[in-house]
């Protein structure tokens, strides 16, 4: 593979990460948000694997194959599977932050993303650290969804997508990260994930809701 | 033969002999003669404007009349921009203002001030030391406060929009005073000679402190937000003819002075003056649209569309400190040459339309856009006028601002692969900024115009609308021309505000042009207003051609009854109203805007299922103002009462008051010593 | 040079007219197919605008020479950019005016006189139309002009010969994450300002519902053939420029016949293309409430704010 | 949205094959001071719907002779929201009083050439409502009609027969 042609492919596996991203704040819909989430693991994956087939690790390639499976294959099936018991809270109705203005903040955290993460770039400025921004501000999407949506499973859906901005990170800059740490951080979350599931379902058994904003209520 | 000197000279005769005229001709011909008189300076500032523009200095020192300094008055190019835009309002405004002085404006006192306040806008730009500004800026002032009080007799809101002006354009003096004497201050003398040599050497503190606060003050003035509360009400309650001489020609003398400040002076600066200065003017031209788009008050909402056009003329000026900032000398120039064109423009269609509402405002003494329509029937030369303005003021082709925006848009656009992190950032927000501002223009002068002189009117006054006199169509006339000859030909003014431009920021000349198109300098880029005008006119007449010629029946139009859905007839009642028009945007932007809105339902006595009354109302109130002034303005109340408490008139109160004084300094020396 | 850009405005100026209904009626049909229906044939809206040639004009009373122009300045403002966009050749007569603003001002001067002419007829639906579409179109605005931006960058020219060269003597760039994302905001605005579901429906009956419609109901005969043309005719250009931009492949950019021909076929092959996308796209959508309308405008901005930061970052 | 392409794919064409087209004599049930022959609208008709006061059942059968199984839009007609796009107005129904002036408005509002079609009995000639307090006449009484269309309510087939008199096709 030539070096201007796996750039070239790493920059749209970018864009694509970034454009789910914003789709999953754009949409209401959480049936779509998750396959979006889906979505959003393929693209992670295909970063990945090209810069696996870049470096010719194997390894690498097996952590991409690893990403594919685990997060758009695996989490969304267990998301698909949480919504399936949802009942009828399916769409995220009001966010304590409207569509509107969480998308022209999501705008703003990809510029604030882009400006802090210029050192970075700077200090080796291959294809793949170009792309450091746009998962940097995958992060901060994914923080802002889990602090501004009110349904527990999009919260869960922004944690994860902070998750998938981490690793991204980890992978675009030049450091890297080891079979073994990828393993660990996504056994990691698959807990978090199963955990919140549980947890979930208890506080649904006991309280009927999901919205978040009613547990104030369990603190007063 | 000096022609920016002897215009200047001439200029100031004029405007003199035309505000002694003022005094002493008998009322009937009295505002003919000022009329006439103010309009003969205007002509000789356009003159020397251009002449100094053209390279011609004009200097004129008077050293013994003050006596700090003296009067010291240099016409360079870039004062010979602003004095020949306030000349050039200044003849239509003239002329204007001779018809519209019928409206109870022929006092004394209004015509004697009026050819001085054009005057002193005249002499400002050409001001070259801090006395010689600070003395003809607060006679600029003075004269536009007396003239905004002009009509205090006949409504009471006029006398609260003088002192919110008086008290805004005054603190701007007291600060613009402290920047400029605190400059003063590490130079030889006041003279802008001496500040020009300083300007290079002073501390970065101290330059910054004098860049914010002649800022704070030259901005309050070009109204930008959050200053911006004294124009959305002076502009509505003067005279339409000092509001056109306010919106069109005094607010741009805000911009000038930053300009002459910053660039000139100070030599350009650090990034983040610039990087303020922009965000300030995009933001203020968003909330200022916002406002205008919303507001139903006809003067109002040209008012808040000045403070709209000042941030756009702000966001290039910002634009090209930011790129000499980081030496893109070019790309600077560019964005000076689009922040000029676009003061021009601007002076060109607010003038026009400050006069076609006066127009209407003298036909039918309503300014609500919810009580007029209809006028083009009544009034067709100000409908057609107000019509040329608002796509001028809508950044459309063929408009006039269509043209400095787009050459707003190519500096903040071309902007972005040179410059550093700062402008990646900023440089798309600013082009969402402008391109946010220009679609919301639209709707606000779709609005304007639409509800205001199409449709059926909405009160018996718009019904009895009759066309104004000879001589306001003619200042309307003379402001239209100059909207039609900057939107097709803006090439003929072009190479002289590039080199303008060039010259404030120290570059080459940005923009090149032959006959009809407008290039670019070292970018890429070209427009030519003219074929466009013309491909738009040659395609609508192909269209009207063909569809002569294809359709079948040629049978002229019948006149039929409006579809009224087949019930009655539809009344005034059942039309869009203004408020109605803008409600949708209204709610897409409730979260900037938060509006008020109350119902209240009463009942039928018998039920309370039938509805006798529905009372519903709702009012946009302007969020900074609410925010930012009322607090102060309490805590002023506040600060009174008590002061009221300390004097409560009693004499041995007072002569205590002094004695512990006295005792308190003899401790405090004791102390010290 | 002249000659040929003569023969390119002609060509590109009988292909837009042509095109226009035909495309207007094959979204018609696919839509009919889809929805299980036989429909009314591709030819369908040009038999409607020859019928409506021949009917009677109308002006009703109390409408004005505004309502009477408002369908010319329409159609005025589609035949210029048809004549001065590069759709079929690169090489334009009217190259000072295809600049990428130029354009996108001119066609909403077209939006701005259609709507100066529903408020001109005082009736209620009118200003109602009249107050959406430019509701719409102010918030469409910030959109349309980042995406333009985003294209313009890589290029440094905001002039549509300009990207459509650059475009083919890069053809590596249009797979570029840039390229998408502004591509996907253009989609977005582009379905705002044609009108078309979600944003508006262009086959409503119910004037409560209506955007565009409403402006229109006053017009009779000639004048509303005239404005159902110019509405196709939108939608061809803004399609065009679209496919042109992104995909500039098959321009002809010498005056061998040949190559016009060429043009000429890959034009129409792009524009029918993306016409049928958008139609089955729409059979599968419901119009969204005029005040969901921002977010899906709000979301489209992102999307091109984020093409720009993409074309600096991944620079 | 993949269930919506299955169902698609899975229902096909509902659309029943076109009957052969009406002889082009028309079918002239028209009142007596109807023109004689009906304008040529050359494939394309847009219809404006007037109800002056009918039971419903009509609309409802205009309604299945626009929808997909009949699909009455292959010939070239169409339904539109004014008066000033149409060219033939489909009045259902015996006229009310209160109808009257604005069918009255409706007819002027249509730009010439114009065709009116009365749809159902009562249309034509009152039906069961003949004689009652509020009727204040068939639509002949107050437009002059052009082309009527029998039944109670008429079947979609006889609705779309008809107006593919109109069209031509």
């Amino acid at each position: 593979m030539s070096a201007t042609l796996s750039a070239q492919l790493l920059n749209i596996a970018a864009g694509a990460f970034l454009f789910t991203a914003v789709l999953i704040l754009w949409r209401r819909e959480l049936a779509s948000i998750i396959d979006i989430f889906a979505l959003q693991g393929v693209a992670l994956a295909a970063m990945v694997a090209i810069i696996a087939a870049d470096e010719g690790s194997v390894e690498f390639l097996l952590v991409a194959v690893g990403v594919l499976v685990v997060r758009s294959g695996v989490l969304p099936w267990l998301l698909r599977r949480a919504l399936s018991h949802a009942g009828a809270t399916r769409r995220e109705t009001r966010p304590l932050v409207n569509v509107v203005t969480s998308l022209l903040v999501a705008a703003g955290l990809t510029l604030l993303a882009y400006a802090v993460s210029q050192p970075l770039v700077a200090l080796d400025p291959s294809p793949a650290a170009h792309a450091i921004p746009v998962a940097m501000a995958v992060v901060l999407i994914g923080f802002f969804v889990l602090v501004t949506r009110r349904l527990a499973l999009s919260q869960l859906v922004g944690f994860l997508l902070l998750d998938n901005g981490i690793t991204a990170v980890g992978f675009l800059s030049t450091a890297g990260v080891s079979l073994i740490v990828e393993l660990g951080v996504t056994l990691d979350v698959l807990l978090v994930v199963l955990v919140l599931q549980v947890l979930k379902t208890r506080i649904r058994e006991v309280f009927g809701d999901t919205d978040l904003d009613e547990l104030r209520e369990l603190h007063d | 033969m000096n022609v920016a000197l002897g215009g200047l000279l001439t200029a100031l005769v004029t405007g003199g002999l035309s505000a002694l005229a003022g005094l002493l001709f008998p009322t009937p011909r009295r505002a003919t003669v000022v009329g006439i008189g103010t309009a003969a300076t205007g002509v000789a500032a356009v003159a020397a404007g251009v002449a100094a523009m053209a390279g011609q200095p004009a200097v004129v020192a008077l050293p013994q009349l003050l006596p700090l300094a003296g009067l010291l008055f240099t016409l360079d190019p870039l004062g010979g921009v602003f004095v020949a835009v306030t000349g050039a309002v200044a003849v239509a405004v003239g002329i204007y203002g001779i018809g519209y002085a019928r409206h109870g404006l022929r006092g004394r006192s209004f015509q004697a001030v009026l050819p001085l306040f054009v005057l002193s806008m005249v002499l400002v730009p050409a001001a070259a030391s801090v006395g010689t500004l600070l003395l003809c800026w607060e006679l600029m002032a003075l004269t536009s406060l007396l003239l905004v009080l002009a009509e205090h007799r006949r409504r009471p809101q006029v006398a609260s929009a003088g002192r919110w002006y008086a008290v805004m354009t005054h603190l701007g003096l007291v600060v613009i005073l402290i920047g400029l004497l605190v400059f003063a201050a590490n130079a030889a003398d006041g003279s802008f000679a001496a500040l020009r040599a300083a300007g290079p050497t002073v501390s970065p503190l101290v330059a910054g402190l004098v860049f914010v606060l002649t800022g704070i003050g030259f901005g309050s003035k070009a109204g930008i937000i959050p200053l911006h509360a004294w124009l959305p009400r002076a502009h509505p309650e003067a005279p339409s003819n000092v509001s056109a001489l306010m919106s069109a020609a005094m607010v741009n003398l805000g911009a000038y002075g930053i300009v002459r400040i910053g660039f000139d002076l100070l030599g350009g600066g650090p990034g983040w003056w610039w990087l303020l200065l922009l965000g300030l003017g995009a933001a203020s031209a968003i909330y200022g649209i916002l406002l205008a788009a919303i507001s139903t008050d006809l003067k109002r909402l040209l008012g808040y569309s000045t403070t709209e056009n000042m941030g756009l003329v702000l966001v290039g000026v910002g634009a090209s400190g930011l790129f000499a900032a980081s030496g893109e000398s070019t790309l600077a120039g560019l964005a000076m040459a689009a922040a000029l064109l676009h003061v021009i423009t601007h002076a060109a269609f607010k003038t026009l339309l400050f006069q076609s509402a006066g127009s209407v405002l003298a036909a039918t003494g309503r300014r609500d856009l919810d009580d007029l329509g209809g006028l083009r029937t009544g009034m067709p030369f100000t409908t057609a006028a107000f019509g040329l303005g608002a796509l001028a003021a809508s950044a459309l082709p063929p408009g006039a601002a269509f043209v400095s925006e787009w050459l707003l848009l190519q500096a903040l656009i071309h902007g972005l692969p040179a410059s550093g992190l700062s402008a990646a950032i900023v440089m798309p927000l600013a082009v969402a900024a402008v391109a946010l501002t220009a679609g919301l223009a639209v709707v606000t002068f779709v609005k304007a115009f639409g509800i205001g002189f199409l449709a059926k009117p909405r009160s018996p006054e718009a019904a009895a609308a009759r066309e104004s006199p000879a001589s306001m169509l003619t200042g309307m006339g003379l402001a239209g021309a100059a909207c039609v000859g900057l939107a097709l030909l803006p090439t003929v003014i072009l190479p002289g505000i590039g080199a303008v431009a060039a010259g404030v920021v120290g570059s080459g000349n940005p923009v090149v042009v032959d006959a009809v198109t407008i290039r670019l300098a070292d970018v890429a880029g070209s427009l030519s207003p003219l074929l466009l005008a013309l491909a738009l006119t040659v395609a609508l007449v192909a269209a009207l051609a063909a569809a002569r010629a294809v359709a079948t029946r040629r049978a002229t139009a019948i006149d039929a009854r409006l579809w009224d859905c087949g019930g009655g007839p539809l009344s005034a009642r059942m039309e869009y109203t203004a408020t109605s028009f803008a409600e949708p945007l209204q709610r897409v932007f409730d979260d900037v805007l938060s509006a008020e809105q109350d119902v209240d339902v009463t009942h039928v006595e018998e039920s309370r299922y039938l509805v006798q009354t529905i009372d519903y109302r709702r009012r946009v109130p302007d969020r900074i103002e609410r925010r930012l002034y009322q607090p102060v303005l309490a805590a002023l109340a506040g600060w009174g009462r008590v002061g009221r408490r300390l004097a409560p008139g009693s004499v041995h109160r007072y002569l205590g008051y002094g004695f512990y004084s006295l005792c308190a300094m003899l401790i405090l020396l004791v102390v010290t010593r | 040079m002249t000659v040929f850009g003569v023969v390119g405005v002609v060509i590109q100026l009988v292909i837009v007219v042509a095109l226009a209904p035909l495309l207007t009626g094959m979204m018609r049909q696919i839509r009919a197919a889809m929805e299980g229906r036989a429909g009314a044939g591709i030819g369908q809206p040009w038999r409607d605008l020859r019928k409506l040639m021949r009917k009677q004009p109308i002006h009703p009373r109390g409408t004005s020479v505004v309502f009477r122009v408002a369908p010319l300045v329409l159609i005025a403002t589609c035949l210029v950019v048809a004549a001065a966009a590069p759709f079929v050749t690169t090489a334009s007569l009217l190259d000072p005016i295809a600049d990428l603003f130029a354009v996108v001002a001119l066609l909403t001067l077209g939006t701005v006189a259609l709507a100066l002419a529903g408020i001109d007829t005082g009736t209620a639906f009118g200003g109602m139309g009249a107050s959406r579409e430019t509701t719409i179109v102010a918030l469409v605005e910030p959109t349309l002009l980042v995406a333009i931006f985003a294209l313009s960058v890589p290029v440094g020219s905001t002039n549509l010969g300009a990207i459509v060269t650059a475009g083919l003597e890069h053809p590596a760039s249009v797979f570029s994450p840039v390229s998408l994302l502004a591509a996907v905001a253009l989609v977005v605005v582009i379905i705002a300002e044609t009108g078309r579901l979600p944003v508006d429906n262009p086959s409503t009956h119910l004037e409560l519902t209506m955007v565009h419609e409403a402006m229109v109901l006053e017009y009779a005969g000639p004048d509303l053939a005239i404005i159902e043309l110019a509405s196709s005719m939108r939608l061809v250009v803004f399609l065009g420029l679209l496919a042109n931009l992104f995909v500039p492949w098959g321009i002809a950019t010498s005056g061998q016949p040949v190559l016009i021909a060429v043009g000429v076929a890959v034009f129409v092959a792009k524009v029918a293309l993306l016409g049928g996308a958008l139609a089955v796209g729409e059979v599968f959508m419901a119009k969204l409430r005029l005040f969901r309308v921002p977010e899906l405008l709000a979301g489209s901005f992102v999307l091109g704010l984020l093409a720009v930061a993409a074309s600096f970052v991944l620079a | 949205m993949l269930s919506l392409w299955r169902k698609i794919r899975s229902t096909g064409r509902v659309a029943e094959p076109a009957p052969p087209a009406p002889a082009p004599t028309r079918p002239t049930g028209a009142a007596a001071d109807g023109p004689a022959a009906l304008p040529m609208f050359g494939g394309s008709v847009q219809i404006r719907h007037v109800d002056t006061g009918s039971c419903s059942g009509c609309e409802i059968e205009i309604g299945a002779a626009f929808g997909p199984v009949y699909d009455a839009e292959r010939y070239g007609a169409r339904l539109v929201a004014s008066p000033r796009h149409a060219d033939a107005l489909l009045v259902t129904g015996p006229v009310t009083r209160n109808m009257v002036a604005p069918l009255r408005r409706t007819y002027e509002a249509v730009p010439e050439p114009k065709v009116v079609v009365a749809v159902g009995d009562c249309a034509r000639n009152c039906g069961v409502f003949g004689g009652a307090y509020g009727i204040a006449g068939p639509v002949s009484n107050v437009v002059p009609v052009d082309l009527e269309i029998p039944g109670c309510p008429p079947r979609p087939e006889t609705i779309v027969a008809a107006l593919r008199t109109l069209t031509g096709r």
